[in-house]
């Protein structure tokens, strides 16, 4: 038997304050199992010990937030009866050691975040960050991801529909995958995690318990003796056929009144999912582990507490309905079992073969809960960088069709056409299509605009403008669609926490989020956080990823990035030229330097209102956010999603060419109209710039610097990167 | 006619196309659980897309071997009307419903994208409102949708004119690039004998609705629809 | 007893999974690398102790699900479990 | 030579083929069968002619792609050509 003390403890990542802690809430030396239980329930992870105090700082309220931050996803309404049900969620770690396993588990569950709550899925994003393309395992950890994330979802038949993909020296050691599920539920029928009713029986439902991704600091104890090969904690490997039973018998059990609380399996596994149930209901629970369903043989209550296998969810039901759930289960063929009972202790108890393994006081293990204010070091803000400062040195024609086919501007059709994107037959706008991808719900006229955003290298060089500026992004490409802005998601990755400028980075990015979420009244509703992401002791970039979620009432009206003959360009939004960490002084001068650009958030809300009504009154036939790469980038690819060129008009003779055509100033967007005249008129009356840029027909971007370069051209460049780097 | 849609573990197709057949016959069809053996008055049977029992072993295989199969199988020995998409395709082969196997894309990659489909024959139940010879839009979603049968059954299959649809160009082409699972003479679609059972690899029912971007799959249930009215009449 | 059934693809079936394995091979600098073949390997520990019988349910296994004799053939190894 | 290389999920990995396999066989009739499990089996031609050598590389390509030693453990197996 294991010797349990402040050693054990620290191995399994409780320090010496939290493990006296431990032993002043048990009044003895705890168990092996509950040991673990107290670590898993305390590690940063499930504990949020290092960022609940700054996640408070983030607006979560508004009239249609029906769930925010607490549960296992964001709830918002959006009409007709109907809730949208989302979450996003990182897979890290698990996907830099195996990264098709670790991508789709991934998926699988932040699947299950959503269906937990009685949600069906109709859509899957993800948003990704990868090492230089140059870096010996890229090219594995790519080709891993995407299969595993088009492995799963694909085979769950939940469309991923869109996301968004970065790659950086700094990701090398520890890519980011952070997925996104959407899905809806009757509003009425919104289902949570509380555990109530004493006696009420506790039901294990899915796939067996294996010792899957057990606690590492299993592995890192040797006293497990002769067959501690069989104890090291395995990778997680996804089912998702059994997931996609799992989501249809969940639903099928859903549509009755037989349960009262259910909660998904995530990590840490029984431990995390009893004790909230447990916790959030202010009940007791014991569990009698022998009746969990075990694919192996000889699993410790250690084991079975900890153990991450996939696809398992667990039920609180009416003891009534227990006979009619069952039988739901075994049509889907899948494990159902009683493991236990809601009492009225406020205790956790776990027996295992006539021992009591564990028996923790719920209360105090929630409400000690270790909560650290960590110690910050927030960098100085870098200076604007003049465009004057910076000589340039190559036409337009070069610059663009060079920026096109770079890595971080390439077409990304090589990936998603490994993501069924069409299944569910509701997919309005596919990856590519526009701004934001647009998902019908079935048997309605409206749809969900649905997108992930941020831009890493403006969150290094200052995470507050990073952060703001990517809640203002995700709002603008909801808008971009004609959809209306409801409510965002969000993945806050970052490296150590107990390095003070990464915390303070971490704070300046909460603080910016939380400006922007502000102003654009777009709330967040749930999230996650990913701390310890570091490549030989170096941390990635600080990326706070954001998924927004939108609404378009008239799913006919929504407009993508496709442009058509003859017709004029307006962009609409203030320029000045800012090239400071764009990407063409990365590409171009080789340059990663200077203030990103700062987002003005009562600009970006006049203007963004003011596109989406143009868009909504029909008379805008594709319209695109100025993003990465400019104006010229953004023309570009206006072009080349309706094969069609376009004659540009010179820009302002007091911005630097360069500067005008590649500054990544914010706020933009390009609309292409029949009537500029009207639109330009309206937008003046409204106190909005707007300006024609240019006239599209013919095969050709005639540019300003007297350059030409064919679509056709432009689409060979950007369409290269991927098959050449991924060699296929 | 009165169409059913088999449902199989894993299937998850059914949906799109349960609202293709209700578009275009104005009434839901019947969901027919993979362990029934009695189909009733169904007379159009239609095997969906998806990953019955997760695609493991081989696509279809498991699925081919359940109960309802059998009644499939009786149903179109009657001459009664049988179309399988994508998974439904591969498990109608695996049943021997239709010859030749589906193996992994000649990429070894999934494919979603769309695709075009030369139509090679527009006098059967399926196919009455295309035109021989005219193209339309499908999306393809699939890792698994290589057909292949070997030179002797590829050869009955174009004397007797069996083959439904091939991979080709918008223009109506037969390239290689076309074709990009690698399919064996770019077969997409084939029919049985007596050309009641069609099985083909692509969605025409995710093309069904203009705001999805056309209509191209909708002659195909449409002509479906107005054979049941026919054979009603 | 333990059956070991392998399923390979038939001669004169395209294996576009053993060639890419095959060039990845070279391109990783092995020499001497010929023709390269994938299949599957199926382990069933069955209750029956009979090799004989073992033996024969196996290939009735073999021949019902586990290969699809259009494109594939198989063998079956018996080990004591 | 021929090398065969033998790859499966290593004990404790979930194996949901193997999984569904044993269902199916199970479902269709056969009695008396555990566990299973699915793997993939590569058959290669080597020129090499000395079996300790070709074992040598073999073993090489099995550690470098043929398995993914995080999840699958190999066996090889060597045949006169
Ligand atoms: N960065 C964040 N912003 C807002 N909410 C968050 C964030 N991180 C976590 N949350 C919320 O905290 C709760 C716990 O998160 P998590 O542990 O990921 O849930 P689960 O275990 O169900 O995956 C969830 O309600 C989640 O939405
Ligand atoms: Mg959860």
């Amino acid at each position: 038997m294991t010797e349990v003390d402040a050693g054990l403890a620290r191995q399994f990542g409780l320090n010496e304050e939290e493990y006296a802690r431990v032993l002043s809430i048990m009044g003895r030396t705890p168990t092996l199992a509950e040991l673990g239980v107290f670590s898993v329930m305390w590690s940063e992870h499930c504990s949020y010990k290092s960022s609940r105090t700054y996640l408070r700082q983030l607006p979560t309220k508004a009239p249609w937030v029906v769930h925010g931050p607490g549960e296992n996803a964001g709830v918002v309404e959006i009409g007709h009866g109907l809730a949208c049900v989302f979450k996003m969620e990182s897979h890290n770690h698990p996907s830099f050691i195996e990264p098709y396993q670790g991508a789709a588990t991934g998926i699988g569950g932040i699947l299950r975040d959503v269906f937990t709550m009685g949600a069906r899925p109709i859509a899957n994003l993800n948003a990704l960050r990868f090492g230089d393309p140059k870096h010996p395992a890229t090219k594995r950890i790519v080709d891993g991801v995407v299969r595993g994330i088009g492995g799963y979802g694909n085979c769950v038949g939940v469309p991923t529909v869109g996301g968004e993909i970065n790659f950086h020296p700094a990701f090398n050691g520890n890519p980011l995958v952070n997925a996104m599920t959407v899905g809806i539920a009757p509003i009425d029928r919104i289902f949570l995690s509380a555990a109530a009713g004493v006696g009420n029986p506790v039901v294990y439902v899915g796939s067996k318990t294996g010792r899957d991704g057990i606690h590492g600091a299993t592995m890192a104890s040797a006293e497990f003796g002769r067959d501690a090969e069989e104890k090291r904690p395995t990778v997680q490997v996804g089912d998702p056929f059994t997931e996609k039973l799992l989501i249809e018998a969940c639903l099928e059990l859903m549509a009755t009144d037989a349960i009262v609380a259910i909660q998904d399996m995530g990590a840490a596994g029984l431990t995390s999912s009893s004790v909230e149930m447990a916790g959030k209901g202010g009940v007791g629970i014991a569990l009698d582990l022998d009746a969990v369903p075990q694919r192996e043989t000889g699993m410790t209550a250690y084991e079975m507490l900890l153990s991450e296998s996939q696809e398992r969810m667990l039920m609180v039901l009416r003891p009534d309905r227990e006979a009619a759930a069952r039988a739901i289960f075994e049509k889907w063929q899948l494990d159902f079992a009683v493991i236990g009972r809601i009492t009225d202790t406020g205790r956790f108890v776990a027996h295992h073969r006539g021992v009591t393994e564990a028996d923790i006081p719920l209360a105090p293990l929630a409400d000690q809960a270790p909560l650290y204010q960590r110690p910050t070091v927030e960098a100085a803000k870098p200076a604007e960088l003049l465009a004057a400062r910076v000589e340039n040195r190559w036409g337009l024609a070069d610059a663009l069709e060079r920026l096109l086919g770079c890595p971080d501007l390439c077409s990304r059709a090589w990936v998603w056409e490994q993501y069924d994107s069409t299944i569910g037959g509701q997919t309005v706008k596919r990856p590519g299509a526009a701004d934001a991808a647009v998902v019908r719900i079935e048997g309605q006229a409206m749809a969900l605009a649905l997108t992930t955003d941020c831009t890493p290298r403006y969150c290094a060089a200052d995470a507050e403008a990073g952060g703001r500026q990517a809640v203002a992004e995700a709002w603008r490409n909801l808008t971009a669609t004609g959809a209306r802005p409801l409510a965002v998601t969000d993945n806050l990755n970052f490296g150590n926490p107990e390095k003070p400028e990464v915390m303070g980075s971490f704070a300046a990015a909460i603080r910016g989020m939380a400006s922007a979420c502000e102003a654009l009244n777009f709330p967040v509703v749930s999230g996650n956080v990913s701390l310890y992401n570091e490549t030989e002791g170096r941390a990635i970039l600080p990326t706070p990823a954001i998924g927004g979620v939108g609404v378009i009432d008239d799913a006919a009206r929504a407009v993508g990035i496709a442009l058509g003959p003859w017709l004029d360009l307006v962009l609409v939004g203030t320029t000045k030229g800012w090239l400071g960490q764009s990407l063409w002084l990365r590409e171009m001068a080789g340059r990663e330097e200077g203030a990103p650009p700062p987002v003005d958030l009562a600009a970006e809300r006049a203007v963004g209102d003011f596109v989406r009504a143009q868009i909504l009154a029909g008379s805008v036939r594709a319209c695109h956010d100025v993003a990465d790469g400019g104006l010229l980038v953004a023309v570009a690819e206006m072009a080349m999603a309706g094969d069609v060129g376009v004659r540009l008009s010179t820009g302002p003779r007091e911005i630097p060419g360069h500067a005008y055509w590649f500054g990544e100033d914010q706020g933009r967007y390009l609309l292409a109209v029949a009537d500029s005249g009207a639109l330009v008129r309206t937008a003046e009356a409204a106190g909005i710039a707007a300006l024609r840029i240019g006239h599209s027909g013919g095969a050709d971007l005639t540019l300003p610097d007297g350059g030409t370069i064919s679509v056709a051209r432009l689409r060979a460049a950007h369409a290269a990167f991927f098959p050449a780097f991924m060699g296929s | 006619m009165k169409p059913g849609i088999v449902l199989f573990p894993g299937i998850n197709r059914e949906r799109d196309m349960a609202i293709a057949l209700e578009r275009a016959f104005g009434r839901k069809p019947r969901m027919v659980w993979h362990t029934e053996t009695e189909l009733g008055d169904l007379d159009l049977l239609v095997l969906p897309g998806g990953f019955s029992y997760g695609d493991y072993l081989r696509c279809g295989a498991m699925a081919a071997q359940s109960p309802v199969m059998g009644a499939v199988r009786a149903h179109a020995a009657r001459g009664g009307y049988v179309l399988g998409v994508c998974n439904g395709f591969q498990i109608l082969t695996e049943a021997g419903l239709l010859p030749g196997a589906l193996l992994r894309n000649a990429g070894l990659r999934f494919i979603s994208a769309d695709c075009h489909l030369l139509v090679e024959r527009a006098d059967t139940v399926f196919t009455a409102q295309y035109q021989r010879g005219a193209v339309f839009r499908a999306p393809m979603a699939h890792g698994d949708g290589n057909y292949f049968a070997d030179a002797a059954t590829l050869d009955r299959l174009e004397g007797e004119a069996l083959v439904a649809f091939r991979y080709a160009t918008p223009g109506g082409e037969i390239t290689p690039e076309a074709n990009r699972n690698g399919s064996a003479r770019s077969i997409a679609g084939l029919l049985s004998p007596n050309l009641r059972v069609l099985g083909l690899m692509p969605h025409p029912e995710d093309l069904v609705d203009p705001l999805l971007g056309g209509t191209d799959g909708a002659p195909l249930f449409a002509a479906l629809a107005s054979a049941a009215l026919a054979s009603a009449a | 007893m333990k059956a070991v059934v392998t399923v390979m693809l038939k001669d004169g079936v395209l294996d576009p999974q053993g060639k890419a394995i095959g060039q990845a091979l070279t391109g990783l600098g092995f020499a001497g690398v010929g023709e390269v073949r994938a299949g599957k390997v199926i382990e069933l520990d069955l209750a029956e102790t009979d090799p004989a019988r073992a033996r024969a349910s196996a290939e009735a296994m073999a021949k019902r699900l586990l290969a699809n004799t259009v494109i594939e053939s198989y063998r079956i190894a018996l080990e004591p479990a």
